[in-house]
């Protein structure tokens, strides 16, 4: 019981350091929104495979805006030296970890919305003919890359300059996923349910499950000096 | 024909480099060590 | 792991070895397997893909198994170890990627192509590459290795998904081709004599680590026995 | 002094960095209800000592035993076995530390800051301790500030009060003195003694022979690496010749 309070006050006080103080989201958000918009720019008068580029575009620009909130939660943490205490509390790493992923998955999820809802304002595809398949797509998406991004994120949190670094090192880490949900995005706009969008799906599904499981097992031991 | 051969010698090059720079760095290791017999044979207080 | 251990490395009599095997499995590869009918002399560079692309896996497979142990228990010596594996693997991999293309460029007519094997093995490179970055770039020795090893068990964790995802997209590279009885012989001895190769130059650069370490604390305890300026005048 | 069981024992605890040995094999005992200083120069290893004896650092070799219990390598560590999750969780609760930076987010009022560690040691009544804690420190009125519009006193007194809201009976704090004006230290200085009173044992560092006087039953330096008493006795500090006290005495 105490473990579950504990993790609603970690993700809580989170939440509310940035609603105060919007360091991370509104940064995030422009981002997101410019590079989006480059993107979509780039479409105009590609006409054939437009799903397949779409797909991927889509990813892309939440995976860069991303990367880089994630890392900020972090750095958050290390600014008056309250990392220190926050591992001090009797709490285990792994709710650390879950709080830490609960944060940026709320965080991906905002950038998810405005991203999406660029993409079918400017780009004039039908992302969300299929609601529901895309939200699917989307949430085992971000599960996939906040389940990295907070491992690594973590990892990194002492390095002032390591946004940078982050994004480049995630990227490899992360492209399994960035593969998979481009290519089911690309199905949903193509509206193919078939047997192969279900395979992606479960391909996404199992990589949540592991890097979420190795965030949970692992991050004690990534996050000690 | 000639682009396999190309593949090899690049090839080899590249094993070559690296061993080239095992080399140096050996050298430098002994350098060092001999720096260090030296220094431990006549201390300046 | 105790230097005694390495002691094989300088053996002579293992270095004659290892270059006797390449020599052999090189002859074997340029002129004694035949020439194949459709690529031509190209397909040679088969014998040193195969072999180079397998220690590509391998080293990682080393990489990702000493991080953890290194992870487990803080001891540097299995940092060295990974970092050992990380530069021979490297190269192994970087060469996977240049034969690879310049058999692809004959084999397909294109330098490269979205196939699985080869997308798994760019990613592998990019792997590879983050970790040896990284470890140049972090400065304090316990902090750089804590944050490699991290690096490289994820991505230890990471390839099997990879390779599961990569493996979806249709492809078109060879798994197990026909060969002739005398191929696959050179093959085998092209993978063992590079194997063996590569093994010798990571236990040599496994044990100029262990030296480095070992200097680098005695050069310390020579600088506090016998320190030049007293330290205390310096410092104040 | 050594009455009862020691809340701290520590032997043999070694730890390097980079290589470079910042304590070699310490040595320490501190009984229940014991105030013991830390005095060294910068970078003598007065903070990694403490992090080291609160568990966030990792040492090399050595023991450490809090109220008896085995502490394993690190504070977060529980693969050793001799550690699960619910004692790790106990021996947090025991031990209070206030670093040497305040631990404030700088985003949450002091009221916040002080219900988030209530919440986190799982304290009941968090609300009612954090006020009553504000009182204490004499912030009532700043509840809903944010730590920035503090000073750095005010601020210290604020990360104490963070550091004790869960009433720990081990205390450690890294320089709590440094930075404060003379009525904070004298405030500091009362506070200490009453905990010692309360039975709690503390572990703090400081750079004034002074402040290690007034505040601990010993005083011990860290030159070096190694942990040395330099003076049982608080009232003969002043006369110790130790290189580390005599030349600031001088000046």
């Amino acid at each position: 019981m105490l473990m579950v309070t504990q993790f609603y006050w970690m993700v809580r006080k989170d939440l509310v350091s940035e609603y105060r103080a919007r360091q991370v989201w509104p940064a995030m958000l422009m981002l997101g929104t410019l590079v989006s918009f480059l993107f979509s720019a780039q479409l105009d008068g590609v006409v054939e495979g437009r799903s397949r580029i779409v797909g991927m575009l889509v990813w892309l620009a939440i995976y860069f805006a991303g990367i880089l909130a994630m890392h900020r939660t972090f750095a958050m943490e290390q600014e008056d030296d309250c990392w220190d205490a926050l591992r001090l509390y009797p709490v285990t790493a792994s709710w650390i970890y879950l709080a830490k992923f609960t944060v940026n998955f709320l965080t991906l999820a905002t950038l998810q919305v405005v991203v999406l809802g660029l993409f079918v304002v400017f780009s004039n595809v039908p992302l969300l003919d299929h609601p529901l398949r895309m939200l699917t797509v989307a949430l085992l998406g971000n599960v996939g890359l906040t389940s990295v991004g907070t491992l690594l994120g973590g990892v990194w949190t002492e390095n002032r300059q390591g946004s940078t670094m982050l994004a480049f090192l995630t990227l490899p880490l992360a492209a399994p996923v960035l593969l998979a949900a481009s290519e089911a995005t690309r199905l949903v706009i193509d509206q193919e349910g078939g047997p192969l969008w279900w395979r992606w799906l479960s391909f996404l599904v199992v990589f949540s499950i592991v890097f979420v499981t190795a965030g949970i097992v692992l991050f004690e031991l990534l996050i000690e000096d | 024909m000639s682009l396999f051969v190309i593949t090899y010698v690049v090839f080899w090059l590249a094993v070559a480099l690296y061993v080239i720079r095992l080399g140096s760095q050996q050298r430098r290791l002994q350098d060092r060590l001999l720096a260090l017999q030296s220094q431990l044979q006549m201390p300046e207080r | 792991m105790q230097r005694s251990d390495l002691k094989i490395v300088s053996a002579r009599w293992l270095t004659w070895l290892v270059t006797g095997l390449l020599v052999a499995a090189l002859g074997m590869a340029m002129r004694v397997a035949p020439m194949e009918q459709s690529m031509g002399q190209v397909q040679r560079i088969l014998y040193i893909h195969v072999s180079v692309a397998w220690l590509g896996l391998m080293g990682f497979a080393v990489m990702g198994v000493c991080a953890m142990l290194y992870l487990l228990h803080r001891n540097m010596a299995w940092n060295r170890w990974s970092q050992a594996a990380n530069e021979v693997g490297w190269l192994c991999s970087s060469l996977t990627l240049f034969t690879g293309s310049i058999w692809a460029h004959a084999a397909w007519g294109t330098w490269w192509t979205w196939d699985p094997r080869l997308t798994t093995s760019l990613l592998l490179w990019a792997l590879y590459s983050s970790c040896l970055i990284l470890r140049g770039s972090i400065q304090e020795s316990h902090r750089s290795a804590r944050i490699t090893s991290s690096l490289a068990l994820l991505g230890l964790i990471d390839l099997p998904l990879v390779i599961m995802a990569t493996r979806w997209f249709r492809g078109i590279h060879p798994t197990s081709p026909e060969m002739e009885p005398v191929m696959h012989f050179t093959l085998l001895l092209n993978v063992i004599g590079f194997t063996l190769f590569f093994s010798l130059l990571f236990l040599r650069r496994l044990r100029q680590l262990q030296t480095d370490n070992l200097l680098r604390k005695l050069e310390l305890e020579a600088l506090v026995n016998h320190p030049y300026p007293p330290l205390s005048a310096a410092g104040g | 002094m050594m009455t009862g069981n020691d809340a701290i024992r520590m032997t043999g605890l070694c730890k390097a960095f980079h290589d470079i040995p910042v304590l070699r094999h310490v040595h320490l005992r501190v009984a229940v209800g014991e105030s013991i200083a830390v005095m060294g120069e910068n970078g003598a290893g007065k903070t990694t000592l403490l992090r080291c004896l609160a568990g966030i650092v990792r040492w090399d070799r050595g023991q450490l035993w809090l109220h008896g219990k085995p502490v394993t390598r690190s504070g977060m560590s529980s693969r050793d076995g001799s550690r699960d999750g619910a004692s790790h969780a106990e021996s947090c609760r025991d031990i209070g530390m206030i670093s040497h930076a305040c631990q404030l987010y700088p985003n949450l009022s002091l009221c916040e800051n002080l219900l988030f560690a209530a919440r986190m040691t799982g304290l009941p009544h968090p609300r009612k301790q954090a006020h009553a804690w504000l009182e204490r420190i004499g912030l009532a009125g700043q509840a809903q500030w944010l730590p920035r519009r503090l000073s750095h006193g005010m601020r210290r007194r604020v990360s104490i009060a963070r550091g004790l809201i869960h009433q720990p009976s081990i205390l450690f704090m890294d320089e709590p003195f440094s930075g404060l004006d003379r009525q904070s230290r004298q405030w500091l200085a009362d506070l200490l003694a009453r905990l010692q009173r309360q039975q709690k044992s503390i572990c703090f560092t400081t750079h004034d022979p002074r402040n290690a006087d007034q505040c601990a039953d010993r005083v011990l330096a860290l030159q070096n690496g190694v942990l040395r008493e330099i003076a049982t006795d608080p009232n003969s500090a002043h006369e110790a010749s130790h290189p580390l006290i005599a030349p600031r005495l001088i000046a």
